[in-house]
């Protein structure tokens, strides 16, 4: 296990969590116009997930939520830091120890007809991963696949034979959870999983992959740009903006008690706690937009806090220094020279 | 560049077969291509034709009708009938031999390119760049003049200067279907990227390729009939549709059935397989009609 | 010749030697009669007029115009028009004054005294005199030189000016041809002051002593000449200015002369002359030709060593059908040896124990010989290509497989010269002097002797041919070679090389030279 | 962006000139007895051969190529003994000439015959004029110029067959001369472009903006013209550009037919006499071509167009 970069990277500590993320950085080379630029997508993150956790990652559109996710999966690689899965280091690992170290750690796509091949069929899709493993002959894998297309709720003899475009896409997403599980994974990373399916399907979906946690005992990273989605999934939740992390900590407390102002503006622009698992998925999607065009490029980001251009708290040291993560509670840290926890007086106790 | 862009998409023509059989633009001219490779393979059996090369030095330059010559007979007596059937299998063979062969060579530079990335990817890319800087018909005229005169050799010539573009068109649906998440998917499954290229990318892209092969068989047919216009086509007296053309424009002002029999096999071939190339190309694009 | 697409190079670049080779035949008695004396008027009752230009179609490309560097007819007219000849070779290969007057042969034809016209001057105003010939003479010799001609001049012993009118060459061995080559290449007349001006430049601005100057040239396409004022032999010449124009295919070549686009298409194919005749302001001449069509076949290689093999061969073939079938019946057939009709050696159509066509006998043959099959190489035009392929279905009625081995032109007289070949289909430009069309190709040790033929008495009757010094006396010999070689079966042979050009109806004053080269200086428009 | 293309496109250069200097010196025959011509003695031969340096190593001899090339000096043809730059020079003009009435009188019809057969979608003249330019594309050049020459030329003595006068001595004669080859070129071109303007129209009818505009109350000609024969027009400049490359090949079958000393009948001449300086000069001069036009395009393509971009992937 050698890091890439010994003189930048930190020498590799044990650790004790599954999914142990340290100082993640991913940059692109991009066009623009006439002249390269450089685009820095995710800056320095560093969060942890435990056996059995789920971590939800919430940010908009274009913050580095599934580029986190990718870096991950070492597709691509990352241009700095460390993944520490299982207490190895995937960053230092090419060829055949990358591949058997990584199949422990699956992933659920946001567009499910775009995750799988438009040419196979669903059963043949769902064993692929014992085929390209050599796991079991042609038999097994047959069965294993009927099973898992039970356990995602597809009856086998009904859509085994299917084509991806054949199904709804709701289905075609079970048969992507199904793929994903064939190889037994610890961790699955559902990157905006249910966010291009109907709100209705939304929840069965959500209530599959909970049912599958409990029954598999699995780790999820869950991505989403919904808070109100990821409230449902997640024990604990960070919070991304523009490539960084502004703020993570247990799930409950992020939703009482944001200390980010970014944090707070996102609940804010939730309806209401009711309304969110509603159907309004349409002021969502405005929401975004109207966020989106104010969002500073990643090619140019602000200096010192990122968030400040949009901040109503900015003021001088936020341009000049970065704020880095630091804990505002037990399990809770925050990036914010002004956290609104410590603005308000009467600090809530916790348990 | 229109070309490459519309050869891959989504969705691709040889899925929906009973779609397409139900679309007369497409049946139509395929019924008729089969036909005509049924009738220059089988017809001069069939019909009992006499062979392509007995001449008969004492009738030579006979008229369309005459009594045991449908089509007359050329230069040499020999009759024109029996030398187009037997000329378009050669023209047939030519032109599907070299599309194979560039269309594999190609499609394989191509997608490994475009799979791989990195110095690879550079490296294949400007070989291609270089031959598609070379005037094709320069480069198969010097190949073929290097070569010697014979079907193989022109095969290979044209199969030479088909190459880089099927490479390109492969590299772009590679750089294309790459960044779907299947194949991710197929990567986080512990997939090699040869068991990716050819399990995913190639059936992916392979209907685009099949599309524009089917176009570039024709202008194949059309770069042989050049060669023979200058002189280095296949070994004579073996005929070929280009050859004969070639070999009647002597005659035009007395015999023109010599070069104009020929002539209307190949342009009959070749716009059908332009028609049924387009209209799988049209049904490719997004939107369908075009 | 079903398109004779390189007629006129290949007679060059086919078989070489063209200088030595080159007087043809010219004297197509029928049809050439009134224009074939040199300079004279043509026989049509009008006087010649002034003014015009013409437009000259011709197949190959030429080189820079110079005489080192001429191979193509196309480079001999442009030469003839531009720099001049000492000779021309008129019809039946008399010579005829042009830059030079006279000559006389001494010392057993090893000396040669040649007096000049007085008088003249090149383009540049310099003097010619004995001194230019002299200069010529020798840089052509000159092996530094590279001279395409220089062959010609291997026998050069000296040159020298014994007056400003008055030239003595000497020679190493006797050569009663000499003064013939001198109305070829050796014999253009390039101006000395321009030469040393030029260097190798020379060929790009040409200057010299004949009725035209140059203008100008795109490269590969076309030579623009005008009249000279100062040329010696005024009125001539007639016509205001010349242009050739390269069109190398046969049929575009034709359309442009129908079309207008040029007065005159240097080579037209058989298979055209109806057209041409048909059309009122066209008209066709035969030119002839001194050189043959034929098979050659290497006689040291397996299964052609044989003889035997040979006769089937010969015997198989029937060129009167070839001729019907692909030249409309205009090819001079009945061609069993050498020489051609044009030619005073011509031993007349049948040669006693040339296989003449006889399918039988052919199958005989090759029954008697356990089958035969070898490769016929063959250059990659239409012709040829034709031609292969008629032989080729003529043999296989013996039973005779043949492979045909199509070969681009260099390619294929790289095979000729190193003997790789089986056999193979050639034409020989021919030359108005019997010898040029045997004695380089048979004699034993020749380096053109391509088929290997190594017979002592071809040998003997070849020297003897030589010594012979007057037409009388070696005509006989010559018949004996004929009778030699259709034993000995070298070659198979066809018919005739000949061309025909064709030409507006008012163009008048185009003489016919034995050695076919266009010469300009009395043409005229009506 | 620029300097990256440009350092791409100069191996391909060299390339080319690696590949042509091989496959001329590996064709079977003697360099030197081609220049020599047949029949030349041994001495001659040797002498040619010592004189223009083809007894060298053929390393040296591309490596010497390459060094006087970087010069600008393209050495000299082994058979005429001009330089390969006037040669050029001279055979350039005919072939752009050609090239270029060819482009601009395939443009020239393309456009309002893509018009015509989109105004009739589906009707008969779009089925005429689809039939029009299948047939274009599905036939040799040669035959179409054979066809033109029996009718214009022979038929009508309308055109001259053959031949070429230069622009210098006669507009008109230089015009006529160069409109049977020209539209021997243009005739597959025109199919080409027809058949791509008419696609793109159609899809560029579909986009939003039309819509909008039509919205806005502008007349369905005036949208037409006004924006999306623009915009389609636009796209179809850089196809033009692209395919002047394809046509340098078209021309040298259009240049043997018509016998015009253009560059491609000098290739195929000096292919056959062996001339290796000459074919060595052109084919890369070409290349050269082919590489500046291809770049050209491409930058004019993502200057005008934001949303072509050079994306270049991380990894």
């Amino acid at each position: 296990m050698t890091a890439p970069s010994p003189q930048v990277t930190p020498p590799v500590k044990a650790s004790d969590h599954l999914l142990d993320v340290r100082h993640l950085t991913q940059t692109f080379k991009v066009a623009v116009g006439r002249t390269e630029a450089t685009l820095s997508a995710v800056s320095d993150i560093s969060f942890t997930i435990d056996e059995g956790q789920t971590l939800g990652l919430v940010g908009e559109t274009g913050c580095g939520k599934s580029t986190t996710a990718r870096a991950i999966l070492q597709s691509p690689r990352p241009t700095k830091g460390q993944v520490l899965f299982d207490g190895e280091d995937l960053t230092g690992l090419r060829g055949g120890p990358l591949r058997r170290s990584r199949r422990k750690v699956q992933m659920v796509f946001q567009d499910p007809y775009s995750s799988l091949d438009p040419r196979w069929r669903v059963s043949d899709l769902v064993a692929e991963p014992l085929r390209i493993n050599r796991i079991g002959g042609a038999e097994d894998r047959g069965r294993r696949s009927a099973e898992l297309l039970d356990l995602v709720g597809l009856d086998p003899s009904r859509f085994g034979e299917r084509k991806p475009h054949q199904l709804s896409g709701g289905q075609a997403q079970r048969v992507g959870i199904a793929r994903a599980l064939a190889l037994s994974p610890k961790l699955v990373i559902c990157d905006e999983a249910v966010s291009s399916l109907d709100v209705s399907i939304q929840a069965q979906v959500l209530n599959l992959l909970e049912q599958l946690r409990r029954e598999l005992r699995l780790t999820y990273l869950f991505i989403a740009h919904d808070l109100a989605v990821v409230k449902h999934v997640s024990d604990r939740v960070g919070v991304m903006y523009l490539g960084t992390i502004c703020e993570i900590g247990d799930s409950e407390e992020i939703y009482r008690r944001p200390a980010h102002p970014y944090t707070a503006a996102l609940l804010a622009a939730i309806p209401t706690a009711e309304a969110t698992s509603g159907d309004d998925a349409a002021s969502i999607a405005g929401r975004e937009v109207a966020v989106a065009q104010e969002m500073p490029s990643p090619l140019n980001p602000p200096t010192g806090c990122r968030y400040r251009t949009l901040c109503p708290k900015a003021a001088d040291r936020c341009r000049k220094e970065a704020p880095t993560l630091r804990s505002v509670g037990p399990g809770h840290d925050v990036a914010c020279h002004f956290p609104l926890l410590l603005a308000e007086p009467d600090l809530p106790g916790r348990s | 560049m229109a070309d490459m862009t519309a050869a891959v998409s989504n969705r691709s023509v040889w899925e929906d077969r009973r779609l397409l059989a139900l679309d007369w633009a497409v049946w139509i001219p395929t019924v008729l291509l089969v036909a005509l490779v049924l009738v220059c393979f089988l017809g001069p059996v069939v019909f009992g034709l006499p062979a392509p090369n007995v001449t008969d030095l004492l009738h030579p330059r006979a008229g369309l009708g005459t009594s045991g010559h449908l089509l007359g007979t050329d230069e040499l007596g020999r009759d024109l009938l029996s030398r187009a059937l037997h000329g378009g299998q050669v023209s047939i063979e030519i032109g599907l031999g070299s599309v194979a062969i560039g269309m594999a060579l190609g499609g394989l530079l191509g997608m490994v390119s475009g799979f791989t990335g990195g110095w690879v990817e550079s490296l294949i890319m400007r070989v291609l760049d270089t031959f598609l800087a070379f005037p094709s018909l320069i480069l198969a005229l010097t190949v073929a003049a290097y070569l010697g005169p014979s079907e193989g050799n022109v095969i290979l010539a044209i199969a030479f200067f088909t190459v880089p573009t099927f490479g390109r068109i492969a590299r772009a649906g590679t750089l294309q279907i790459r960044q779907r998440d299947f194949v991710l998917s197929g990567v986080l499954a512990g997939a090699r990227s040869w068991y990716l290229i050819i399990r995913h990318v190639l059936p992916n892209i392979l209907g685009g390729l099949m599309t524009y092969g089917l176009l570039t068989v024709g202008v194949a047919m059309i770069v042989e009939a050049s060669l023979s216009f200058l002189g280095l086509g296949v070994r004579p007296p073996q005929p070929s549709w280009g050859g004969m053309i070639s070999e009647g424009k002597g005659y035009l002002s007395d015999a023109p059935q010599i070069a104009f029999v020929p002539g209307a096999f190949l342009f009959l071939f070749v716009a059908l397989l332009n028609l049924l190339g387009e209209r799988l190309r049209s049904r490719h694009a997004v939107g369908g009609e075009r | 010749m079903s398109r004779i697409t390189s007629r006129r190079v290949s007679y060059v670049a086919f078989l070489g030697a063209v200088s030595l080779v080159v007087a043809a035949c010219g004297g197509n008695s029928s049809k050439s009669t009134a224009a074939a004396t040199g300079s004279t008027a043509p026989a049509a009752a009008s006087a010649p007029k002034s003014g015009g230009s013409l437009s000259i179609g011709v197949e190959a490309v030429w080189h820079p115009i110079d005489p080192l560097d001429a191979t193509t007819f196309t480079d001999s007219d442009i030469s003839m028009a531009v720099l001049a000849p000492l000779f021309d070779l008129g019809p039946g290969g008399t010579l005829q004054p042009d830059l030079a007057t006279g000559y006389t042969a001494q010392n057993g034809d090893k000396t040669y005294v040649i007096t000049l016209r007085k008088n003249v001057t090149f383009q540049d105003g310099t003097p010619f005199d004995a001194q230019a010939v002299v200069f010529n003479l020798q840089r052509d010799a000159n092996p530094a030189n590279a001279c395409k001609c220089r062959v010609d001049l291997k026998d050069l012993a000296s040159v020298v000016a014994t007056d400003p009118t008055t030239v003595t060459v000497t020679l190493t061995q006797p050569d009663s041809t000499f003064p013939s080559l001198l109305a070829g290449t050796p014999g253009m007349m390039a101006s000395p002051s321009a030469v040393q001006q030029e260097g190798k430049g020379f060929g790009l601005h040409p200057v010299g002593a004949g009725p035209f100057k140059f203008v100008s040239e795109v490269a590969n396409s076309s030579v623009t000449l005008a009249k000279w004022p100062g040329y010696w032999n005024a009125p001539k010449p007639y016509l205001d200015s010349v242009t050739f124009k390269v069109i190398p295919d046969v049929s575009t070549r034709l359309a442009s002369l129908q079309s207008g686009a040029i007065q005159d298409d240097e080579d037209i194919q058989p298979t055209e002359i109806s057209t041409v005749q048909s059309a009122s302001n066209l008209k066709v001449e035969s030119l002839g030709g001194v050189g043959t069509y034929f098979v050659e076949f290497q006689t040291q290689r397996a299964p052609l060593d044989n003889v035997l093999a040979r006769q089937a061969i010969t015997y198989a073939t029937d060129p009167q059908l070839i001729d019907n079938a692909l030249f409309a019946g205009k090819a001079s057939t009945g061609i069993e040896s050498p020489w051609t009709p044009q030619s005073w050696a011509y031993p007349g159509a049948s040669v006693s124990g040339y296989p003449a066509y006889d399918l039988a006998k052919a199958k005989q043959l090759v029954q008697q010989l356990g089958g035969l099959s070898f490769t016929l190489s063959i250059r990659n035009d239409a012709t040829s290509v034709a031609v292969g392929q008629a032989l080729q279905s003529e043999w296989a009625a013996a039973g005779i497989k043949v492979q045909l081995n199509e070969l681009q032109n260099l390619a294929l007289v790289q095979d000729s010269q190193t003997g790789k070949f089986q056999a193979m289909f050639y034409r020989l430009a021919g030359s108005y002097e019997p010898d040029g069309n045997v004695s380089l190709y048979f004699r034993s040790g020749s380096p053109q002797n391509s088929v290997g033929l190594n017979d002592p008495v071809v040998n003997q009757l070849l020297t003897q041919e030589r010594e012979a010094t007057t037409q009388a006396a070696r005509k006989p010999i010559l018949q004996s070679l004929a009778v030699q070689l259709a034993k000995d079966l070298p070659e198979d042979l066809l018919f005739a090389a000949d061309w025909w050009r064709a030409s507006v109806s008012n163009l008048h004053g185009i003489p016919q030279l034995a050695n076919n080269w266009m010469e300009l200086q009395g043409a005229w428009l009506s | 962006m620029l300097q990256r293309r440009s350092l791409q496109a100069l191996p391909v250069i060299v390339g080319v000139s690696v590949l042509t200097f091989l496959l001329l010196n590996l064709l079977p025959g003697s360099i030197a007895l081609a220049i020599a011509g047949p029949g030349a003695d041994p001495q001659t031969i040797k002498a040619i051969e010592v004189q223009d340096g083809l007894s060298k190593p053929l390393w040296d001899r591309y490596w010497q190529w390459l060094w006087h090339a970087m010069q600008g000096n393209l050495g000299r043809s082994l058979t005429s003994s001009e330089s390969v730059t006037s040669l050029v020079a001279h055979a350039l003009p005919v072939t752009l000439e050609v090239i270029i009435i060819a482009q601009v009188v395939a443009l020239v019809l393309a456009v309002p015959a893509a018009l015509a057969a989109l105004a009739d979608r589906s009707g008969r003249t779009d089925r005429l004029l689809g039939a029009v330019a299948f047939a274009g594309v599905s036939a040799p050049h040669f035959l179409w110029g054979i066809i033109l020459i029996l009718v214009f030329s022979v038929h009508f003595h309308l055109l001259p067959a053959t031949g070429w006068v230069p622009l210098t001595h006669s507009v008109g004669s230089n015009l006529k001369s160069a409109v049977l080859p020209a539209t021997t070129l243009g005739i597959g071109e025109f199919s080409f472009y027809m058949r791509i303007l008419r696609g793109d129209l159609i899809d560029q009818l579909r986009e939003e903006y039309v819509t909008t505009a039509r919205a806005k109350g502008l007349s369905g000609s005036r949208v037409l013209v006004g924006h999306v024969l623009r915009n389609s027009l636009f796209s179809l400049i850089t196809v033009v550009g692209v395919n002047f490359g394809k046509l340098i090949s078209g021309a040298v079958i259009v240049e043997t037919l018509f016998a015009l000393p253009g560059l491609g009948n000098l290739l195929v001449t000096s292919i056959y006499q062996r001339d290796v300086n000459v074919v060595q000069g052109v084919v890369v001069l070409t290349a050269v071509a082919f590489v500046i036009i291809n770049l050209a395009v491409d930058l004019l393509y993502s200057t005008i167009d934001p949303r072509v971009r050079y994306a270049v992937a991380n990894g």
